[in-house]
């Protein structure tokens, strides 16, 4: 049984002729990460708003722990996965360690206010993000990252099996990048939970393949799924030429912690480059 | 009941029983000393059947009678328990009324008159749309404050200026009755049917160019639009309100009208209350004034003037000079201003 | 302590009237009623503290909670700081119900209540469809589907105004609409606090999760909400306490839209807090109003008028002190 | 194009009416009126057409499109949707000042339009006061400002209405604030015509600094937009062109909260056009909802009971056709 | 004269204690890069809004093209500075190309609507971000990444001899990297114009270091400037470490374009690594 199965899965958002995407499979183990790469707008975030039931798929099927996700009850989604949102649209100054407080609301009763241990659990998921001095400023105030650290720990708060981050790292800085990098591994390797996060970020799947931690990652290209495998099997030049048209180099050193891989982007590729007939 | 609180008399004693406007039979203290009139008309019916020092309590704009006040000067300090039509029962209750008097509005209210009913104090309700009904409404009154001879002389006259205009106009063939509009406080504001002017303008020999016809209805005021009154075109326009019969003559959106052209566009007297008003008191005078100005040949031999000095002469025992006449039947200046210390409230 | 306030307040009103009644005589007539004592008391001071005085603050805080409260958990719900209790048409609904019924059934008075609140749940459901057009971004199209309504339910009441009979009916339309705690009875407390009650109950239970309501639909649902469940919930326990606060005391604005926003600046944005607290503070904030306007001159005051002129200097004051409080 | 169907609506409205009067009539008039030719026409047809039909037409459309452009000048400026063009408090300020004016010049026509529009100003200075006090987010507090001078400003209104003269000055204040465009002459198209214009002209020419402002404060300012001054303009204009249509008219709601949705759901958001639109569409609706209000009674049914009736199935229909545009 | 100089600068906001920062001093010439580093909250933003003009600074001053920035006009900076906000509230559904338009709001008068030559302007803008086929799209329905596109577009056509970015980068794919990346070095090369940019990618200023662009780069840290230079002087291992408490490599590969530097994160820094006394 998978954590998350999606198979043959499409979307067309309403008014809109094409498919966003279609024929997509997927399938999240317990304990792993998966990876979404994908230029911009090629449907990552749909897709991750179709398996949190935002978006009806028009075709194929959702299975989140070896259930039809059609046979949910609104809501029960949120038991089994969490989600951190590409971006967040302020209405009311909320104090942080209340933003974080919602992240139990699977746990809280739809006529009760979150416990005392749902508190020390906001709290602790605060620490995990290293945001606990910030926890009566109001959401409204905070800085892009310090806002993205909040929300990340609003997902932790809620507990699930299975978070879904939709670039999790943009806007943070070097530190919080590397400690949200860390508190991934570290919950993926002792709580046994899986991680399915878009990114725009190579690097970071080899960040994981580099600790040993179960990764794989999908590339989305022209509606679809182009490859899914280990990072070093997918995210070769040729790919990311094909992709992204852009020429990279991807780099190995060495070092004491042992070697490690990068992906360096080095420039757009122009037509003379031509290297397949991808679209873009 | 009060009999309940005065066990020692019986009820024959101490109360009367009579039937107000809305049928409603209601037992009354036979001796009324305080009176609390919430419906103006009853406040000038009141001074008029000479108890004005009875009144307590009243609506705001009874202050600003020129007339009443001179009358009786005690309104100044009577108490205003009442606005909208809605009563506040403490301010009531503190100025003890034996008998209250309201309006039909009120009286229909359920959650007005549970007020009143929870301290059991006796309501009248006055209320009329005729000649008649305002004559009985009048008699009530009369009955009740213990003034039934004077109520008795206003309702004889009443009926004697009826009779007089009737018998003056009933020769004048229908086609040759004028066509007349009259507007109520606002230009394009009318009488519907059922209504007071619509009786008292029918026996005075006219046709009311409204009655009977669509009006547009707005917070329980009819209006009749312009392309309608255009349509009407009537001969004389009636108008209450100091300043409309101006606006009127100098529009020119009313300059087509016959009644405009020939310049028949007249402001009804104001005394005690505007003539002809829906709720005015001096009706008969209206009847009077309305069909002298508008046949003349049938009342050559009537002098209007020394009728309206009899009139409050007689019935509210009042003087009133020349200078005073001149303004009321120019409709000018009977109400007090609020710089004239007529402070409502 | 916030439940405290509010009674203060009525037995504050118990003792602030033109009729002037003793202290003593008050406390008598209290402990006669509470079976306490038994003091031989005037009738009518009975009557006017037991019948007139106390159902009146009651209802004057049972309305002014109803609708500052709904107004707290629509602007959660729809996440605009501008809704207000009457957003969705309850009150317009209330009325054309109310109206209709006074035409229809001569002013029968269970009617009337049926039919106002009967209107008043249509309008809602009515806005709540057109709201549905576009599912995508309902909030705003619900708002905008409940001023619709709201208008249409406005102009059908100067319709009935229009066609009634302008002696019998028309004048208790007019009056039912103007509204007014002033003929208060335990008779309307028990027909109209029932849906209010029900309504406050229901508010206050679901208050946290108007929080994550007002994150939005993606992030709310994502969060384990069920939207359709949880927004029909707060709707439905705000409409049902609007529209008993309407049924009793006709449109009162302001109090829907403004004592959440003082609550706000007093103690945030949380619903767990502002929902409780603007019930306390609309209920006192209504009771002490009415009594302003039983005080002041012999005839009452329309609250309508007392409750801007004396909430709104005080508004004014608390955004200068606060500084709008993080908005 | 846009201007053409305001002019059509008016022209019709000269054919529609309860008085009949022929079409070649009718043409006389007009052709007497322009002195292009010298027809013997009844004095009560050129009344009628010139005097009553015309200027109320035009009358009408320079309201309806003063109070729709208004409406979706302050959407784009306060970047909320649910904004209509009394939001500042213009048409109760009017209101108040027309009350007061009434009561301390016995109705005076000048005197009364006068402080019906410094009242209007006097009220939008008072909410953008309010709105100031936290500057660095200032529309949410201009707009709740707005709310709070607007409901004050009601109460006041209701405050005259309770010590007015109930016989003198209660009937004027009461038919002042319905108002009509039964009685429109060219006196009032010249008095309140200018501020209208002045304001319709003002929008029209920062309509696209308008999509500018939209962007929040801080882009705005960093594209180059003078703030202050840009704000103020468009603030200034549409209180304008609302204050004199109120003045005019009496008040009228859903006009200026409904027309700009409708027109944003026809033409987009992109404030170039949808200004035009909404002053084209305001006019056009607001002539021909009167026109039929004149004809399907022999008296008039209210302008405000059929602009809600009229307009919300077009909208509701408009909503299911174009699915909310884009919202 | 400098394009930009600020000296002395210090910023507190209203009802907080401390300021976000004091002391700055700062200076961008025309045809130069000048990349504001820091963690997250330390006050980048706040910067470029004091620039900006939207907040006022507390102390010391700003001076534009030579002229104090405290004479300006209201909306006058925007003549000489244009901006790419950190996050852009939708309201209206605006066009893609209605959005861009508005950035020539500077060269149209207060009563008058863009222009023949600004709509070209405009599009020319989109052609260079690659946006051209999206034109027609109403904004709120991009993805994160392409409405970042078009408020870099909306900049461009602003014209301006100095971009402040705030993050110019996040949300975008390594396609788009690349290419906001190339096109800020085409303009600084072709138009001398200059960038003043917030990033959290110190790789980004060897890329720009390494195009041999006129690049300075200031590490902001605990209030205030910590050290300004050349990429390779400043973002030294010993500094990332300093202010991140990550701790980082300083790669560099030879490749046939030329040697290349690259910072990598490897871990954050605990306790025991102690380097010094910083707060963080
Ligand atoms: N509500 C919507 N209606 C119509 N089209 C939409 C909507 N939201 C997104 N799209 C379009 O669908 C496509 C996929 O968008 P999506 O947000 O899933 O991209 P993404 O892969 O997450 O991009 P990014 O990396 O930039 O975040 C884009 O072309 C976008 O313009
Ligand atoms: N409106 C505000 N009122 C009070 N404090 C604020 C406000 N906006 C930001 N702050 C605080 O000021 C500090 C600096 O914020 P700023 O947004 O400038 O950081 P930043 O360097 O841009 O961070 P990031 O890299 O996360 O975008 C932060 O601690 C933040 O919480
Ligand atoms: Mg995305
Ligand atoms: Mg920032």
């Amino acid at each position: 049984m998978h954590l998350l199965e999606l198979n043959d899965a499409g979307f067309t958002y309403p008014q809109q002729r094409d498919a966003v995407f279609s024929s997509i499979n997927l399938r999240v183990d317990r304990g792993e990460i998966f990876c979404l790469l994908g230029p911009n707008g090629c449907g990552k975030t749909t897709l991750l708003d179709c398996i949190l039931g935002i978006h009806r798929l028009d075709q194929g099927r959702i299975k989140v722990n070896g259930e039809d996700a059609r046979h949910f009850r609104p809501g029960e989604i949120a038991k089994h996965v969490a989600y951190v949102p590409q971006r967040h649209e302020n209405t009311f100054p909320y104090t942080v360690i209340d933003m974080v407080k919602m992240g139990r609301a699977v746990y809280t009763g739809r006529f009760s206010s979150p416990s005392d241990i749902d508190k020390e659990q906001a709290k602790k998921a605060l620490e995990i993000v290293g945001m606990m001095h910030m926890r009566h400023r109001p959401f409204t105030q905070l800085s892009g990252g310090e806002a993205q650290l909040v929300m990340i720990a609003r997902a932790l708060a809620q507990q699930t099996s299975l978070i879904i981050m939709d670039e999790p790292t943009a806007h943070l800085d070097f530190k919080h990048e590397m400690l949200v990098m860390e508190t991934i591994v570290k919950l993926v390797r002792e709580t046994d939970m899986s991680v399915l996060m878009a990114t725009h970020f190579p690097n970071h799947t080899f960040y994981f393949e580099n600790r040993d931690i179960p990764i794989r990652v999908a590339l989305m290209h022209d509606h679809t799924f182009l490859e899914s495998g280990k990072p070093t099997e997918v995210l070769r030049e040729d790919n990311i030429g094909r992709i992204y048209r852009v020429k990279a180099r991807l780099a190995e050193f060495a070092m004491e912690e042992g070697s490690l891989r990068q992906l360096i982007p080095l420039r757009t590729l122009t037509a003379e480059d031509n290297c397949d007939e991808s679209q873009y | 009941s009060p009999d309940k609180k005065n066990p020692e008399k019986t009820a024959e004693e101490s109360s009367i029983t009579l039937t107000d406007t809305l049928g409603r039979k209601v037992s009354v203290p036979r001796k009324i000393e305080r009176v609390a009139c919430l419906y103006a008309f009853t406040g000038h019916v009141t001074v008029m059947l000479g108890q004005g020092e009875k009144i307590v309590a009243v609506p705001g704009g009874l202050k600003r009678d020129v007339l009443l006040n001179q009358i009786c000067p005690t309104i100044k300090n009577a108490s205003v328990p009442s606005s909208n039509e809605s009563i506040n029962i403490e301010e009531l209750l503190r100025v003890k009324p034996d008998l209250v008097l309201i309006n039909r509005q009120t009286g229909i209210n359920k959650d007005e008159t549970a007020k009143l009913d929870r301290f059991d104090l006796p309501y009248l309700v006055i209320d009329f749309q005729s000649m008649e009904e305002q004559r009985r409404a009048v008699n009530i009154i009369g009955k009740v404050l213990s003034a039934e001879k004077e109520a008795l002389a206003y309702s004889e006259y009443y009926l004697d200026c009826i009779k007089r205009v009737s018998e003056r106009v009933k020769d004048i063939p229908e086609d040759q009755r004028l066509r007349v509009y009259h507007s109520v406080n606002e230009a394009t504001r009318t009488d519907p049917p059922n209504s007071l002017p619509a009786d008292w303008m029918k026996t005075a020999g006219l046709i009311n160019v409204s009655v009977n016809q669509t009006l547009r209805l707005i917070e329980g005021k009819n209006f009749a639009s312009l392309e309608q009154i255009l349509l009407w075109d009537p001969e004389v326009i009636l108008v209450n309100e100091p300043g409309v019969a101006e606006y009127i003559l100098k529009n020119t959106q009313w300059s087509s009208l016959n009644a405009v052209k020939t310049q028949k566009v007249y402001q009804m007297p104001v005394g005690i209350s505007r003539w002809g008003h829906p709720g005015g008191l001096e009706t008969p005078l209206a009847l009077l004034w309305t069909a002298q100005l508008l046949y003349p040949e049938q009342f050559m031999d009537m002098d209007i003037k020394q009728e309206s000095r009899t009139f409050y002469k007689e019935f509210f025992d009042l003087q009133v000079d020349d200078a005073t006449l001149d303004r009321i039947l120019a409709g000018q200046g009977m109400r007090l201003t609020r710089e004239q210390g007529g402070e409502t409230r | 302590m916030l439940a405290l306030a509010p009674v203060m307040a009525i037995i504050l009103s118990l003792v602030i009237g033109r009729y002037p009644v003793s202290l003593s005589a008050i406390g008598q007539v209290v402990l006669n009623k509470l079976h306490l004592a038994n003091y031989q008391v005037a009738q009518v001071h009975t009557v006017l503290i037991w019948d007139i005085r106390l159902p009146r603050a009651i209802l004057g805080a049972l309305v002014g909670a109803c609708l500052a409260v709904s107004g707290a958990a629509f602007q959660g719900l729809f996440r605009n700081p501008l809704v207000s209790s009457g957003i969705l048409g309850v009150s317009s609904g209330a009325g054309f119900g109310a109206a209709l019924a006074i035409i229809l059934f001569h002013g029968n008075t269970s009617a009337t209540y049926g039919f106002a609140f009967a209107f008043a749940l249509l309008a809602v459901l009515l806005s709540y469809m057109i709201g549905q057009v576009y599912n995508t971004t309902p909030t705003i199209m619900l708002v905008l589907g409940g001023v619709i309504v709201s208008s249409v339910f406005s102009s059908l009441i100067s319709f009935t105004k229009y066609v009634a009979d302008p002696y019998r009916e028309l004048p208790s339309i007019v009056f039912w609409l103007m509204g007014s705690l002033a003929t208060a009875s335990y008779r309307d407390i028990m027909v109209a606090g029932i849906p209010m009650l029900v309504g406050l109950v229901g508010l206050m239970g679901i208050r946290w999760r108007i929080n994550v309501l007002s994150m939005g639909d993606k992030e709310a649902h994502a969060l384990g909400v069920n939207l359709k469940l949880d927004k029909g919930i707060v709707i439905f326990s705000a409409t049902l306490a609007t529209a008993g606060a309407v049924c009793v005391s006709g449109i009162i604005g302001w109090v829907g839209l403004i004592i959440p926003h003082i609550c706000r600046m007093l103690v945030g944005n949380d619903n767990r807090v502002l929902i409780p607290s603007s019930m306390a503070l609309g209920a006192c904030f209504l009771v002490l109003v009415d009594d302003i306007g039983r005080i002041i001159t012999g005839s009452e005051i329309p609250l309508g008028i007392l409750t801007a002129l004396i909430g709104a200097p005080f508004f004014v004051w608390l955004l200068k002190r606060t500084k709008g409080g993080g908005w």
